[in-house]
This record gives structure tokens, C-alpha cells and sequence, in this order.
């Protein structure tokens, strides 16, 4: 389990949110200062004992009291009123967007930001966007300057997958947290729940995951590298480091390699065993590698053992690799009627999946109980089991291709609109419900009319459902 | 609680949802000695018990088959008796980012309706957090306590579910005198703002509280914002959900050239059909001589130029035939449609956050 | 030029709009009986005279008066009250959408619609549900049967695609009236163009196209079979009728094989010319047919002729073979500076035509005028002809896919949202712009370091653009 | 009118558009002895004139270019100079559907802002068709007559435009006496409710006049609807414009299978590298041995082991260099991208129609 108190502490991880709307993410260490830049500085000792999300203000210099949220709303309220005044005249003028949109090119630097001065200030403009425009700056200016503020966020899926987005997008395959929350919600993410993750979004992805479920679970993180690159982990604090995970037993992880080769994977780990007299005679640091390397067998051992058991509680992929490559190796894993979840930053990718997962079929076993068989008749059940054994497939069903985004709005008073504009790249979801399926099927919900159940044995049963 | 471990193998009194057709789903409650009914035959309980959840089952004369799934709040959301307009998945998703329901979260909810959000709500906050769902309308009130109680979810009975039948715009929402305060408020009522004024007593003294309106007309939603921000609440937010499903499909890859080669055959045939037409004139023509002449031809000659003509299997007739969707024979490419039928609108979503800064302003302002 | 009047007249092309939202279809024969089934019948003299978009009310069996826009708002809004009743305790009821989809599915009848009542009659129903679904039927079933009165719509190019959309979306390739005007709009259609449309929609987007000129423009229409399918023409009046537009010299038919063979086309088509003595002797019938055989051929020699000359001002593509094969046959016959516009109801089709685009150029001559060059000086201006002819290449620039929608809503006081359920399958629009490019140019806006204009001979100049 | 009929080469006074990069175009009136400039040279019109429209010209120094196209009402949004916010193709191009804009349509819009929206429906309505434009302010109103003018787009110079410097809200359209009557109505003004009593005036005596009040906020839509019903309007429609603008690029497709070819050759690698330690350490030792021997081993022997594996030229640095999207390469797949910047809003679209039977309404009402 992983502690998250409302309170800011010693070494808590904190998302600091400045009135330019930049977000910077700091871990308090103790008697520390943190420096705003112009918006001022402050001491981390400070804010430990405070509660998350409220807004600082640094009223002396390294000096912080908590705005009571009145005050907060009525600073805002100004500031809004300021840019309503621009607002209101609306389709007559050059919008408020148009304007931050502008400022923003501008901020970002080089050619596009010059080109919109450029428009701005060319000579076709005419007097009063001019005047609107350095009432715009100079409302901002005035902002940046005199509201040396900011506000102290916890992390979680929404804060850091915005501070992702904002710092290195790629990275995290521009995941956005409608995404990550909707993969969870249809992938019945529970406390409990035991996971096989394919994350290749530094982990933004699997940080989300034990996020909603206090690291109540267990999960498989199969990667394409020596080592998993899990580099968001920490945003969510220390106890949230891979290191951190894999000795609370939350987190195994396998890479490609040992999946496919898990014999020769630990082949290669393996370490001769020491004499106990060997062991007395060896260096400390010598002795400390041996064990080390004797601990890093037993759980590459276990993970292998845990993984090739199967049955997991749902697959998400998140990968920069063709989805079906990463599928045909792992969905095997999964338990019966249990969930998978692939996300794509593009719609194209996850349709060509789509149709090759509407042929995916996996021969299976398929062992049945009774309440009869279960305690005293093992060699009827045997026998059942003989019957069906080639009849019978793992298959996907109710697959679909999600697309989910989330439009803002402005709400003030006599002003309620969509804002203006938002990002514009967001990723799919496909998913899918694992089944057994008998081989000869072929419409959905019906049998071919001349081929009864277990009557074919064909590999293909092309049904789409 | 039965919709939050998965097991294996479906036993007697499980409750399944079971898979009937493409988005066709229904609740079935397993009872040795029941039998279940659609238009492909009959599904007796008695082979559904014993079989590993995901299984196909096919009816007893086996015409058809239906899937066996273990219940999650997802699949209950397709399948569940509509009390009221439900809380979709896409919707609940996002209202879970927002208002940061996770493990241990205790939310409130109002009113419980048919109870979609409910279900997702007790599997997601787990046993370490809490739900307290209430609901005005009796009868739905009944159903819903019924549901919880089946579904193991009430905490009478081990569960985190805690259902209270209330008019909480009038009423508020303390339950047995206890001093009751969460993490997420979640209010799905025509009129949310008066139940607004009753949250106060509810939010933590020590954290961060959340609340979110879901109403389907923009005015509720002026009315909540303002009554929101009257209370104190800050980090006003609107948002619609914008959802889409898509399937991928097969689109036919005809070129132009193809249409080329069909309009050559076209041209053969009616060149041929010129030629035997020129032929049987011809042969009309000798006909009538001939008969003149007193000779007589067979009839069948003269209808011999009308059999088809030579065909290659790949030409008119096949343009003309009933194509299946990714038949081998021709070309496709891989395509995407979204469901003839968008839900174009479900409800705006309204957000809003108290912080215990505005408590103290409140005491202030007692004092 | 095509007439146009706001003034419903003998033989008037109409679309009747019940109360059920169902649209008929009808041509205003004189002295008709037009019956509408339970709305009632009336007689079409009576129409004749009125303006369109009125609403009429049959009040006495075959008598019809215009409602005046008082009387039907006030109807509506009694409607829309009752509508508002049932969908004001909103969410916390079955939604007025949901009542309205349920009784939309049992009306197409079969499994899903028997499946939607079992739904609503089940046991699990509760009382009050039920009430508010018979209440629904009730209003429902009361506005079909005292509404007796109906609307007679102008035929334009909404209301065409509404009721194409209805009845056969597929034979219009789903394209929605939204994908039409933008496609005009962007291909820049004006009064006096001159038009090369490919058109496989029934010739939906040729009829739309008709409407907004006016009929003041010259279009060939390349088709795929013997005949072209213009079977939605009709829908705007018999001056809209292939054969009538063909005579007034708006509209030149192509087919494919005569697009690509135009020699062996017109040897097909010739006829032996009579001599004035022979064509005496023919018979009337004999006479009129080899007149008209002369007349087709001399149709087609004038079509290949302008086809042949080119410098068309906008490509229309709406077509169901691959676009890139439309394209390889046609863009060579625009002129530069000119927009193409090709419409898929998929945006798989078009990202690849998208990517054949990038790459497609076509060696061309590039003849310049010069003020000077024009008048006199014909030597030099072949000289420039001769320095430049194999640098140039037609090209395709600002290629973009575009989405676009429209999103309803309902506004009435106090119930502001957008529509709940709406159709969903809509069509994408690829457009790009010609333009003569030099051969070696590898960068927006700039050429390579070392290869200076004319420098190089490559094929593939493959600049995104 | 400049901008209604194509023509072949460039002349000297010509407006063109020159496109100057991916959306960069920018408007430029070519006049005989000027220069144009950007940051890659110098491109003199001189060498513009006689030149076919759609042309690449090159700088003189030839390190860029820019293409000259003839100007269209949509690439004019693109390059114009932005008076207000304007509105773009995709608004336009639904409101002609809505509007019914075609040739010979009378159309009256309010105010002219940019002209975006003037210069598409003076294209459309053409010859036979007029635009009444009308201008609140006085310099936005200068620069759109000289604009229309430049463009002969004013009726007095034989265009179809006529442009009034007036507030139409105080006192309303009536133009130098005329009994003006038109189609439609473009309302583009900050409160329409109040320029919309004086739209009956202007309505079709024979004919159905149609309206659109094109508003960002929610609130200014709830009282335009208002006022249109109260001035008899009816069939009143409001929709929002969904537009997204797409781009082919393509993605780099890596399998499972690659990634297992990189784990075994750094597998090699570490074996390798591990013999090479392996095998340092017995030189090493046989160095210190052969040292206390007093011999000597020449160091290039020991550093030797050093050197580079072999390697496949598809291996591992191939991951770290930057690849090019779309090189031979590799393989890759087709996929579309939306603009990092997506317009998510521009504004309401209102729309309702007037027909001759509520004429009679107000002769009624006036009895």
C-alpha cells in the first residue's frame, strides 16, 4: 500500500502551479529554498503541516501565508473582469483567444512569435487593436508582476499527466489523463487486482494505476529494455520509484527477452551457490554483490513463475510497437472474461489491430467444474476435459475503438462559451472482453447451421462481434 | 462484494451478465433449475454452473450460444434495468479524474438513480474508502437497496456502500448524527443548487473536497456555478464529455482501371450482340428466300447466335453479385466508421473544489 | 441559367415534410390528388401559387389553408411544452432522447424494437416509467393524428441530402449537405465556372452544385458505366434532369473509356455521312435516328475537345474507386492555381491519397507572358519555353483533410443542450491547390543548399507543403 | 471583380496571395519596380509579372521561393489583415447551407468586421445576386471600401456590393429610400436583439427570408432567439460548427521482435564485454605475474580486447540516430494528425426563417 496524505510534509512531492500558468515540480526537502524566479521565493519548512491545492502568497520576501480562498476568488474575479472587458465586445474585435493565442506564439520565441508581432504591429492594424493589445500585455504584465503567488498541487493522474503533456509530450506517447482514466475505468481497475502493463509512457500510465489503487494490487510491467524506463514514477513521489515498488512486492517487471526466454533468462542470472564457508571467507562488498545478484535470480525467478500462471486481471498496452506484436505474445496471459486495453496516440494503428484481433484465436484448454466433480469425481471431469480440448479457442469480444476528449468551457456570468482553443492531439483506446469460445462458431449468437458445436475443427472463427 | 474479485468458475446464485449479441447484454441471476430463453433456443442454469466465466454456452438444441461474464460496473452499465437516464461510462471516467476517486476516497452521491455511477463508484474507492448514495424516489430507493444488498455492496453487510432514502435539497445529508465528511460529491439532481447550500457541513476540515453537478441543460449549470461560488467554492470548471466509438471495417478497393475494363466488356458485348443481330438478318433474310425458295431451316440455327457470349469469371457479373464485407477475392483496405446512431450529448459537467482555507473565512465571518 | 422561383407552380418540384418528420417526395402534376396516407390527401391546384416553406393545414378532406406562423408556433410550442413536461425532471428520469430512440427502434420494427419494449415492460420497470413512456406515446400519437397538415419544402440542397440521407444513404456515399457546401465552398464554385466532376453520390453533389450556380457554369462529368447515374437530379425539378442540362449546354458527360481512349471513342460513335439524296429516301425513323447519332457524336467530339483543352477551374472527386486512380487521370486537367477538392466517407482513404499526393508531380511546359513578349516578340518567348520545359512539374500544395460537422442543439428557455443523439456516419474532405513547382525544390519555402533552381532533373521532388 | 473569374498569368497591378511557407500566405499587389522580402531573399516583382498563376518564383539569390496564386475569398481568410476576429471557411460555408446563399440570392450582413465573409458571399450571390454590407465603425468601414474597391467588388464600379458606414442597431438598413428586400441575413454584431426588430422591413413579400446570428456566448444566442420569436420568425435552429483539420503522416512500425533482436545483441555486447574482463583480468594477472618475473607485455596487447565488437549495420546505434519520417529504411504506417492547436469554439450559429404568412399576422395585428 502506498501512503498520500492531504497534508505537505517532509520530502513530499509537490506540483507548484504559478500565476503565468507554468507548472514546476519540486520534492520538499527539509530547510531548503525554492526560487520562483520573478514571482519570488520561498522555504520549504513553510509549507510542511499545510493542506495541498491552496494558493501561497510570498507577501514578504521568503515569507508565505495561505490565501483564504475569498481573497483568491476576488484577485481572479479582477483579473477576469479585465479580460471580460476585452471579451465582451467580442466578434467585433480581435478575441481574447486570439490574443492569448498571439502572446503565447510569442512567448514560445522564433519565427512563428515574430510573425504574429509582425501581424500585430504591421500597418494594416488599426489603432485600437493596438490599444487592445497593450491593454491585453499589459493586464498579463501586471499579473506575472504583482500577484507573487502559487499554488501547491498533489500530484495525481490529472496534475502530472498536464506537467507531462506540457514538459515532453513524446515521451509519454501524448497520453492525455482522459485516456488513462477511461483505459482503467474499462479495465476494472480495483483495489486487489493483479495486472500485466505494457507502459512505454516513461510509466505516466502505471503511476495513474497505483495511484487509483493506493498500490493495493500487484502488477506484471513487461518492457523493451534492459531496464523498464519509469521515469514519471517519481513524479508521484519516492514510494513511487520502481525500486520502491519492487521491494514492496507491488511491482515485477520482464523484459521482452525473458518473457520470450524465461529458461535462458535465468540461466544467464544464475549464481553458482556459495559454501557457507565461502560466504565467511568473501569481502563485504563481494559478499553484498553475491546476494544482491541471489536476490535479483529469486525475483526474476518468481516474476517468471507469477507471469507465466497467467490469468491476469486485465492488459493495458501502452507501446511504441505494433500493437498485435505485443498482443499475440501476452493476451494468452489474461483470465477469461477479463478485460485488454491498447491505447494508440493514432486512430490508423488501432484500426489495423482491430481487424486482426477480430481473427485472434488462441487454442486453449478448457477445464470446467462441477459441484459434483469438484471434490470427488476427478475422472469424469478428465473426461469432459478430453472431449473439448480441441474445441475450443481464447477469443476477443465487444471490440471497439474509443476516442474520448473532454471540451472546456468558459463559464462567467453573461460569457459562457467552449474556450477558444485546446490541444488538439489525444489518443485512442481499443478494447476488448477475452472469452472461450467454441471453434465452429461463426455468426454471433447463433452456430452455422450445419455445423452443430464441436462438430468442425476449424482455426479461423472469423466471427465479429 | 461480488462485482470486485474476479473468480474463475461460475457457481450457483452468482449473478452473470450474459454476452446475447453484439451491444446486447443481460443481468442473469444463475438458479439451479431455471432456464434461460432468446430466439435460438433454451440455456438451462444447470449447464451455465461449473463453467469458467468468459465460456460459451450453446442452447440446447445448439442453435445458438450466448458468453457467460463476471459482472464489473462496466458491463452492469450496459446491462442494468433503466430506472432513470444513466451515468455513462465515458462520463464516470471523467468525473473520476476530476474528482480523484481512488482507493480509500469517501464520496457522497445524489441521487442514486439507477445506480451505473453507484456501482463504479463502491469498486473504485474500495474497502479502505466509502460511498453514501441517496435517493428520493422511493421505489427507486427499494430497487436500488435490493441491488446493493444482492451485489454485496451495502456496509451493513461487510460492503462500503451506505444507501439512504432522502430529499437531500431539502433535507441535507447527515445521516444518524454522524459527523460526516468526504473527499467527493457527486450530484446527478434536477436541481443542484439547492442542494449546494447542505454541502458545507460535509467537507473536510484538513484537505481538499470535490464536487461535480452533471446536468443536461446549461442553465442548471449557470444556476449551480453561481450557487457553487455563493458557498465558497473555488476552481469553478465546465466541461462536456466528447465520446466516440468506432469499428473498424472494410472499404472495397475498385480502381479506375477496373471500370475500364468493365466498360471493354460492355463494348465486346454489344459489338457481339451488333454482329449477331447482322448475323440473324442475314439468316432472316436467306430464311424468307429460301422459303421463297421452298427451303426451311431448322429454328434452332437461327437461335444459336443468342447463347451468351464467352465470359472470364472476373467480368460483369461479379460487379452485380452481393459482395461479403473482406471476401478473399477482392482488394479492401482498412477502414473506421462511428455507430449511425452519436450520442451527440449526455450532460455538462460542473467542477468546483473547497479548500479549508474558506473554512476560515466562514469562522471569521460567525465571529 | 437554371430557373428558380419561391413560388410553388405547375410541375413544380416539392418535398412534403409530415408532422411525423417523414419527407416525401413529389413533382406537381395539375389536378392531382396527392394523398398522405392518415395526414390526409389534397389536390395540387391548390398548392400552385403559394410560396414554398409554408405550413399547410388540410381542414376539411382535400381543403388546404396556410397556417399562419402564429398558428403553427403556437401548435409547436404547446408540442414542446408537452416534450418539456416529461424531459424537465431530466436526469432523473428516462430522458425525452431515450423515449424518443426507443420508439424510433420500435418502429423500424424487428428484434431490436420487440427487444426495446420488453426492456420498457419488463418487471424491472417501475410504475412511473411506464406512465411517462404511455404519456410519450400519447403526445406522440396526438400530434400525428390532429396534426393534419404538412409542410412543402423548396428542393435546395439540405433538404435534398436530408431526404437522400433517409432513404438510401449509401447510394449517396453518406455525404451529408455539411461535406457539399464546404466542398463548394472551398473549391471556390462561382457563377461562370467551368467544372470537372467526378460524381458517384446519384449525382447528389452535381445537383448541389447546379443549385448554388445557378446553372451559369459548364461542368463534364466523368462517370464509370456506359450512362452516368444522375438519378438525384431530378429531386430539383425536370430543368435539373441530365438530359436537360446536356441541351442547355451546362452539362458534358465522359465516361472513363472514353477519357482514356477518346480516338477509338469517336471512331465508335462514327457515322457514315448520307448523302442529301439518301437521307430523302430514308424513312422519318431512319432519319431521326441517324440525326441523332450525328448529334451524339458531335456531343462527344465537343466534349473531348474541352476536355482535352484542360485549365479546369476545380476538381470535384466523389467517387468509390480509389481516389488516387480518379487523380492520376485528372489533375493533369486543371489549371494552376486552381483548388481540388475529393470526398471519402472514410479518413483511412484519404490519409493514403493524402501520402500519394505528397509525391505526385507531372512534368509540364510552363509558358510565360511577358508585357512585352506578348505582342511581338514570339522567338524569345520560345527561347524562355525551351530553357524551362523540363524543370517545371505540376504539383499539389496546402493538401489538408478536413472534418467537418454540425453540432444541434435544442433551445428552448430554461432546457439549453445540444441535441442528445445524432447521425453519426459523416464523410471526410481532402483538399490540396495546384501549382508549378521547379523540380529541385526539397524544402517549404526554400530551396537545398546545393541545388540551386534548374540545377538538378530529380523525379520526386517530395516537399510537404 | 478581381476575385471572381480565374485568369493565366500575372499582371501588373494584380492582387496576389503568395504563399510563403505551410500556412503562410500572405496578400501582395504587384506593382512594377517593387521588391518583396522574407528571410530568404529578395523577390522582385518585376519578375512576377508574365508569369502563370500558381507559379514558383524564386528569390534572386535563389535560396527560397514563393508560390503566386490567385487570390480566392478562402485563401483571402487565410491572408487577410485581421480587423476583428473573423470567420473562417468552415462557419461560411455552413451558413451558405443554412442561408441558402446561391447565385442571384439579395443578401444583407452586419457589420462587415474583416470581410471574410463579405468577400465569399459576394463570390457566391455573383452578378445577379447583391450584398448590402454594413460597417459600425468608421475606419473599419474605410479600409473594407477601399479593400472592396481594390477588389471591384462595389456595386458603383459594377460589382454586386454595397457598403454603409452605420449602426444598425439605433437605426436600422433602409439604404437612400429604397424599399430593400432580401433572402438573407448575416448578423454578426454584438447584440443582434437589437438590430433584429428592424429586420422586417427587409423580409420577402413572396418569398422565404432567412436569418443567422453568429454569437460566441451562449447567452447572447438565448436573446437573440427570444427577439426573432417576438418579431415572428420562426423554425429557429441553433447548431456550433465541429471542425478538425487533418494531416497524413505516417509512423514508424517496430515489433516486439525488433526490440528482442536489441536485447540479445546487448546481451552479446555485456557477454562480450564480460569475456573481454574476463580475459583483461588473466593478462592482467599474467602481466603482474610475468611483472614480479620481470617480464614485460607490450600494452597494445592488453588494450586490444578494447576495440569494438562486430556488429550488424541494423543494430543498435540505428535506435539512437535520428530517423527521418518516411525513410526507406524502415517501415512505416500511414496515420492522420490533428494540429497540436485545435479550434475548439468560434461561435454559436443561430438560424431561423421568415415566410410571407406572418406578413399577414402583422397586417392583422395592425387592423
Amino acid at each position: 500500500m502506498l501512503e498520500s496524505s492531504p497534508i505537505i510534509q517532509e520530502n513530499s512531492p509537490v506540483f507548484i502551479k504559478l500565476p503565468s500558468e507554468n507548472i514546476r515540480f519540486v520534492t520538499l526537502k527539509p530547510n531548503n529554498t525554492i526560487s520562483l524566479g520573478k514571482f519570488g521565493s520561498f522555504c520549504t519548512d513553510d509549507l510542511f503541516g499545510k493542506t495541498y491545492d491552496e494558493t501561497f502568497e510570498i507577501y514578504e520576501p521568503k515569507k508565505i501565508r495561505v490565501l483564504k480562498t475569498r481573497e483568491v476568488q476576488s484577485l481572479e474575479e479582477e483579473n477576469k473582469t479585465n479580460k471580460e472587458l476585452m471579451d465582451c465586445r467580442s466578434n467585433q474585435l480581435m478575441s481574447q483567444d486570439e490574443i492569448e493565442e498571439l502572446r503565447k506564439q510569442i512567448k514560445e520565441g522564433g519565427l512563428r512569435g515574430e510573425e504574429a508581432i509582425r501581424q500585430l504591429t504591421s500597418k494594416s492594424l488599426t489603432f485600437d487593436q493596438k490599444t487592445q493589445y497593450a491593454q491585453a500585455k499589459y493586464v498579463n504584465r501586471k499579473g506575472e508582476k504583482y500577484l507573487q503567488q502559487f499554488r501547491a498541487l498533489r500530484p495525481c493522474l490529472e496534475t502530472v499527466t498536464e506537467y507531462m503533456l506540457d514538459h515532453d509530450q513524446y515521451k509519454i506517447m501524448e497520453l492525455t489523463a482522459d485516456c488513462s482514466t477511461y483505459m482503467m475505468t474499462l479495465g476494472n481497475a480495483q483495489p486487489g487486482g493483479r495486472y500485466l502493463v505494457v507502459d512505454e509512457t516513461g510509466c505516466l500510465f502505471l503511476g495513474s494505476l497505483l495511484e487509483r489503487l493506493g498500490g493495493d494490487c500487484k502488477v506484471t510491467l513487461v518492457h523493451p529494455n534492459e531496464q523498464p524506463n519509469s521515469s514519471c514514477l517519481e513524479l508521484w513521489g519516492k514510494e513511487y520509484t520502481e525500486e520502491s515498488l519492487v521491494e514492496k512486492g507491488i511491482l515485477r517487471t520482464l523484459n521482452w527477452l525473458q518473457v520470450i526466454g524465461p529458461e535462458e533468462a535465468l540461466k544467464d542470472m544464475h549464481v553458482d551457490d556459495c559454501t557457507e564457508e565461502e560466504l565467511n571467507e568473501m569481502k563485504l562488498r563481494h559478499k553484498k554483490r553475491y546476494e544482491s545478484r541471489k536476490a535479483s535470480y529469486a525475483r526474476l525467478q518468481s516474476s517468471l513463475e507469477d507471469f507465466e500462471k497467467g490469468n491476469f486481471d486485465a492488459l493495458f498496452v501502452l507501446s511504441n510497437h505494433t500493437p498485435m506484436s505485443v498482443l499475440n505474445l501476452l493476451l494468452p496471459k489474461i483470465g477469461s472474461s477479463r478485460p485488454v486495453l491498447v491505447y494508440s496516440p493514432y486512430q490508423q494503428v488501432l484500426v489495423d489491430t482491430h481487424h486482426e484481433l477480430f481473427k485472434w484465436s488462441n487454442p486453449c484448454e478448457v477445464t470446467e467444474t462441477n459441484n459434483e466433480d469438484i471434490t470427488n469425481d476427478e475422472s469424469s471431469e478428465k473426461h469432459e476435459l478430453q472431449d473439448t480440448q480441441n474445441a475450443w479457442v481464447e477469443k476477443l469480444i465487444m471490440l471497439d475503438i474509443h476516442e474520448i476528449r473532454t471540451r472546456p468551457y468558459q463559464v462567467l456570468p453573461e460569457r459562457t462559451h467552449p474556450f477558444m482553443s485546446i490541444r488538439g492531439d489525444m489518443g485512442y483506446v481499443l478494447s476488448g472482453l477475452k472469452v472461450l469460445s467454441s471453434v465452429c462458431t461463426v455468426a454471433a449468437g447463433r452456430f452455422p447451421k450445419r455445423q452443430k458445436q464441436g462438430a468442425g475443427n476449424k482455426k479461423k472463427a472469423n466471427t465479429r462481434v | 462484494m461480488v462485482f470486485s474479485k474476479y473468480k474463475d468458475f461460475v457457481e450457483d446464485g452468482d449473478l452473470v451478465v450474459a454476452w446475447i449479441g453484439r451491444n446486447k447484454l443481460l443481468p442473469l441471476k444463475i438458479e439451479d433449475g431455471q432456464t434461460f430463453h432468446n430466439q435460438y433456443g433454451a440455456f438451462p442454469h444447470s449447464e451455465m454452473i461449473g463453467k469458467r466465466y468468459g465460456q460459451q454456452i450453446s442452447s440446447s438444441a445448439k442453435q445458438g450460444f450466448i458468453y457467460l461474464l463476471q459482472p464489473t460496473p462496466e458491463l452492469w452499465t450496459l446491462a442494468l434495468p433503466h430506472r432513470t437516464q444513466i451515468v455513462y461510462t465515458p462520463d464516470i471516467s471523467i468525473i473520476f479524474e476530476k474528482l480523484r476517486i481512488v482507493h480509500g476516497t469517501r464520496v457522497i452521491e445524489a441521487g442514486t438513480g439507477s445506480a451505473s455511477m453507484s456501482h463504479a463508484l463502491s469498486r473504485t474507492v474500495g474497502p479502505s474508502g466509502k460511498l453514501y448514495s441517496y435517493e428520493y424516489h422511493a421505489s427507486r430507493y427499494e430497487t436500488a437497496l435490493q441491488e446493493f444488498r444482492d451485489h454485496n455492496m451495502l456496509d451493513e453487510i461487510n460492503g462500503n456502500t451506505h444507501l439512504t432514502h432522502r430529499d437531500v435539497c431539502k433535507d441535507g445529508f447527515e445521516t444518524e448524527g454522524l459527523p460526516l465528511k468526504v473527499d467527493a460529491i457527486f450530484l446527478d439532481l434536477p436541481a443542484p443548487w439547492e442542494a449546494i447550500p447542505h454541502l458545507i457541513k460535509h467537507v473536510n476540515r484538513n484537505g481538499t473536497t470535490r464536487v461535480c453537478c452533471f446536468s443536461p441543460c446549461m442553465e442548471q449549470i449557470q444556476r449551480s456555478a453561481s450557487a457553487l461560488q455563493v458557498s465558497g467554492w473555488c476552481d469553478i470548471e465546465m466541461l462536456e464529455v466528447s465520446y466516440k466509438q468506432w469499428t473498424a471495417r472494410k472499404s472495397r478497393v475498385i480502381r479506375v482501371d477496373d471500370s475500364i475494363d468493365r466498360l471493354k466488356e460492355v463494348k465486346r458485348h454489344r459489338t457481339e450482340g451488333f454482329e449477331r443481330r447482322k448475323e440473324r438478318q442475314r439468316l432472316e433474310k436467306e430464311f424468307a428466300e429460301s422459303a421463297e425458295n421452298g427451303e426451311e431451316l431448322n429454328d434452332s440455327q437461327v437461335s444459336t447466335p443468342s447463347e451468351p457470349p464467352s465470359k472470364s469469371p472476373t467480368s460483369t457479373e461479379k460487379i452485380h453479385k452481393r459482395i461479403r464485407e473482406g471476401d478473399e477475392e477482392y482488394e479492401w483496405s482498412n477502414v473506421a466508421r462511428v455507430d449511425s446512431n452519436l450520442k451527440n450529448h449526455t450532460s455538462y459537467l460542473l467542477f468546483a473544489v473547497h479548500l479549508p482555507s474558506q473554512l476560515d473565512n466562514e469562522s471569521e465571518s460567525t465571529e
